[in-house]
């Protein structure tokens, strides 16, 4: 084998290879921005969204849950908490009404102890979330 | 490497039995045949074609053991996939 | 030790082992939450732990990558580091910036630590592990980019082979890649988009550079193979890496607002990414069965080995597992993810670094190519402890994921989340089990520098008959 | 080799090896490729066969055509550097460069044409895998046209012989493997139905 194969070859086929893929995936990634005001929900991202979406991460949100489905495996999806929790007032009412210390032996989320202009926050981009076009993704409500 | 002269009369035969297979190909096409037949008629050309390729152009009917068979098996399995399909298509799965 | 300045590469080492440690002690709380939800509530809430699970595992793997590099380069290079001051400089940089913000993180509330250092400047906290305030972000580019500096200019002043070649793409592409870190747009599937360039450029792209040059050292000085028939197969594997990985990114992209077209060119070009694992195992064993002589440091051959098989199982089979559109569908966001994460990461990244470890310690610790049996004994249960135990930490993942899919996703009357976590509580709980015993196995490793450090070591056998270069 | 009865001989096929790992991890891809179409299709029979109808057939046909010469070109570029003219071998690689350079023009103007159209890889299941495979096959023949003007410059600078063309070989291989690809793309996608 060792005659048939050259280390010079190897080495083409690495750097000629390797740009050859990403020139492809930089052709693909084109591809996206192009497809994209169709599919996230970009006209919807009011000054209360990103309000919202500075809270979620400098709360550390996705430590427990996840968004779209990436994040900890710990806490509910986020992406159809919109739905699932009953709209807007359903997703506040929740956030509110989380015990200081915990509920014993279980898991629970922590009291944020957050003002009304800040739960807004949070709900709008957690609406904003859901209706970004995720190919039917989660499979149910259950997330 | 092999260092015998190419004969190119043999691979320029070759080389027109392909330009003929894929005028063929285009013809059925440009008709509008359609149906399972045609299809997999124009699939065996296809087929053909690679074959003559791998062996004739690429020189793998030189080779011997797993080399000579690469582009076979890359026709036969991907051929009969894609053979399935249309057959499953055709009866309406 | 052949050159003075390798000596540099001893508290990288040291550090990460240290750090290593502090990783499963975390691991164990997040275990441990995940069956009896209030445990250490909320003094420190799982988000916390987790945080300083996984961050910690990325600073360890560094140290022990700049590590590597600083014992590898000179080596390869055959000539000092261009500047071992500078190396021990950035050591305590990153040592201090990284403990500084895991103190951070355990101390302060995270929105605090969000305050504090300034985060609505540049905001980049609080995406998946990306959570390090900006400020340590920039350092960590400064720290990348003195290393970087550091060992480029001892390969351009010295000789230049094919593994520190490799070696410093792949760390340049970690370095680059990283500025992705610093693009946060409001637009969440933007955002998701161009975080995937960083962790999965990093895990399936140019770490796997790093892991190959890593294995590709040791396998030149343990086995004698000749360099080039190496160095050949280097090139092969981590140009099948790039080019089935980086389209491959692909399957990350199926349900964040992407086009769907990523479905199908994911689907296809990941279900390729074991291919490079594969050769990567294929080549490891065959080095080794071709070996021209017995190295006496037997438990940097079984690292090396490990590694090839583990990462192969972990990265490739387990990913490949879930890999496909459709399967993924269902699985996306599950447990099963975690089991790919867990088996992946140790096969291929912690392995790699431990069985770097594992050849270069003896001799920067003063012998002549290998700790005394006792202690390679005592390394070789470690090993063995480690890995079986992080088979069982995936295998119980796996299943926990598999009924969770099935309940939460897939039956007729799906369950909601919290309902269907308490329903595989079980899995969690041999989960934490096994979790103990990898901690033990860790405590093992630990002892193996401290046991048999009198005895002499093994010496070295040539084979009987050198096979066929 | 004799002509009548061929005498395999070789153990492995001309080129480097590792060009050949090169290409079968290609057409590993190509046949997914192929056979994810076929199978979609299933689902969308009526889909596919209304916008097959909406390409240019005489546009691949033109484009199978050069294919097939540009190989042919090259297996004679093979020869000719094996009796050890290596101008000659220049001289046909650049002939074979030349109609890879007509492919990429007649498809460039089927993407303009469909570019104006509107359409996209999120238009529909059809036009993403024909976009797909298409677009792919498009940046092999790029690559493959970079392999062969690489090989025609050192050919025509002496840098192969009668004794040593290994590298003529392996980029001669590598641009029958673009050829082989289209030959099936081509029926599958555009004529087939």
């Amino acid at each position: 084998m060792s005659q048939a194969f050259t280390k010079a070859m190897a080495r083409n086929i690495f750097y000629g290879g390797s740009a050859f893929f990403i020139l492809l995936f930089l052709a693909l990634t084109f591809q996206t921005h192009k497809a994209w005001p169709e599919r996230d929900n970009r006209q919807n991202i009011t000054a209360s969204v990103s309000a919202g979406k500075v809270l979620w991460e400098e709360n550390n949100c996705i430590g427990c849950h996840t968004l779209l489905g990436e994040g900890a495996y710990f806490a509910p999806e986020l992406g159809n908490a919109f739905q699932r929790l009953g709209g807007k007032d359903g997703i506040k009412a929740f956030i509110m009404s989380r015990p200081k210390d915990g509920i014993p032996g279980r898991r629970s989320m922590p009291q944020f102890n957050f003002t009304e202009a800040e739960l807004d926050a949070i709900a709008d981009f957690l609406e904003y979330v859901s209706g970004i076009d995720t190919a039917n993704w989660p499979p149910n409500i259950q997330g | 490497m092999m260092q015998t002269p190419v004969r190119i009369r043999s691979r320029t035969v070759v080389y027109l039995v392909l330009m003929g297979l894929t005028v063929a190909t285009w013809a059925i096409g440009r008709a509008g045949l359609e149906g399972l037949g045609v299809s997999l008629l124009v699939l065996a050309f296809a087929l053909l074609k690679g074959q003559l390729v791998g062996d004739w152009f690429m020189g793998l009917r030189g080779v011997r053991g797993i080399w000579r068979w690469v582009i076979v098996i890359w026709l036969v399995v991907p051929g009969a996939l894609i053979t399935l399909a249309f057959v499953l298509s055709e009866r309406g799965v | 030790m052949q050159y003075k300045s390798q000596a540099v590469a001893k508290p990288y080492f040291i550090a990460a082992i240290g750090l290593f440690i502090g990783q499963i002690l975390f691991g164990l709380i997040l275990g441990l939450q995940y069956v009896v939800g209030d445990f250490m509530f909320p003094e420190i809430p799982f988000n916390v732990a987790r945080m300083v699970h996984t961050n910690l595992l990325i600073v360890w793997l560094l140290f022990g990558f700049m590590g590597s590099a600083y014992y590898l380069v000179p080596e390869e290079a055959e000539r000092e580091l261009h500047s071992p001051g500078l190396a021990i400089l950035m050591f305590w940089i990153f040592l201090v910036a990284g403990a500084l913000t895991v103190l951070g993180y355990l101390l302060v509330p995270y929105s605090g630590l969000a305050q504090m250092t300034g985060n609505h400047l540049l905001p980049t906290m609080g995406r998946e592990f990306l959570e390090q305030p900006t400020i340590t972000k920039v350092g960590i580019v400064i720290v990348a980019l003195a290393f970087l500096y550091n060992v480029g200019m001892t390969v351009l002043k010295g000789r230049k082979t094919v593994v520190s070649l490799v070696l410093l793409i792949g760390l340049l592409g970690l370095a680059l890649l990283f500025l992705f870190a610093f693009y946060n747009p409001d637009n969440l599937a933007k955002d998701k988009y161009y975080w995937w360039w960083v962790v999965h450029l990093w895990v399936e792209g140019v770490w796997e550079l790093i892991l190959g040059a890593i294995l590709a050292f040791v396998l030149i000085k343990t086995t004698g193979v000749d360099r080039e028939v190496i160095e050949k197969w280097l090139y092969v594997i981590i140009a099948m890496a790039l080019i089935t990985g980086i389209v491959g990114t692909g399957h990350h992209f199926y349900w964040i607002g992407a086009p769907e077209y990523w479905q199908w060119w994911g689907s296809i070009f990941s279900a390729l990414e074991p291919l490079p694992f594969f050769m990567m195992t294929v080549f490891a064993f065959n080095m080794v069965n071709r070996r021209r002589r017995n190295h006496p440091n037997k438990a940097a051959v079984l690292w090396a080995l490990g590694t090839a098989v583990m990462a192969f199982l972990g990265a490739g089979v387990w990913g490949f597992m879930h890999t496909l559109s459709p399967v993924n569908y269902y699985t996306h966001g599950s447990q099963i993810t975690a089991a790919h994460g867990h088996m992946a990461f140790y096969g291929a990244y912690v392995m790699i670094v431990l069985t770097m470890i594992s050849y270069a310690m003896p001799i920067l610790r003063g012998r002549q190519a290998a700790n005394s049996n006792l202690s390679q004994v005592v390394e070789m249960w470690s090993f063995w402890l480690m890995t079986v135990s992080m088979v069982f930490i995936t295998l119980f993942l796996t299943g926990a994921g598999i009924l969770q899919v099935y309940m939460q996703r897939y039956s007729t009357d799906p369950l909601p989340f919290m309902v269907v976590q308490e329903k595989i509580a079980l899995f969690y709980w041999m989960r934490e089990v096994a979790g103990l015993v990898f901690l033990i196995g860790l405590i093992t490793y630990v002892a193996s520098f401290f046991v048999g450090g009198r005895q002499p070591e093994p010496k070295a056998t040539a084979m009987p008959e050198p096979a066929a270069g | 080799m004799p002509e009548g009865g061929p005498v395999p001989s070789a153990t492995y096929p001309p080129g480097d090896l590792a060009i050949w790992i090169f290409i079968l991890a290609e057409l590993l891809v190509f046949a997914v490729f192929f056979a994810a179409y076929a199978f979609t299709r299933l689902d969308h029979v009526e889909l596919f066969n209304h916008y097959q109808t909406t390409l240019d057939s005489d546009a691949a046909l033109v484009n199978t055509l050069a294919l097939i010469t540009s190989s042919w070109l090259v297996v004679r570029g093979v020869a000719a550097v094996r009796e050890g003219d290596h101008r000659a071998c220049a001289r046909w690689f650049w002939g074979a460069f030349g109609m890879g350079a007509l492919f990429l023009f007649v498809k460039s103007l089927e993407y303009a044409h469909h570019l104006s159209a509107g359409i996209s890889l999120s238009t529909n299941t059809f036009y993403m895998f024909y976009l797909s495979l298409t677009f792919f096959h498009f940046m092999h023949v790029m690559l493959g046209m970079v392999i062969l003007a690489a090989v025609a410059i050192k050919a025509a600078g002496g840098g192969y012989s009668r004794e040593d063309h290994v590298g003529v070989e392996t980029g001669a291989s590598y641009w029958h493997m673009v050829d082989l690809v289209w030959l099936v793309l081509f029926p599958l996608v555009y004529v087939m139905r």
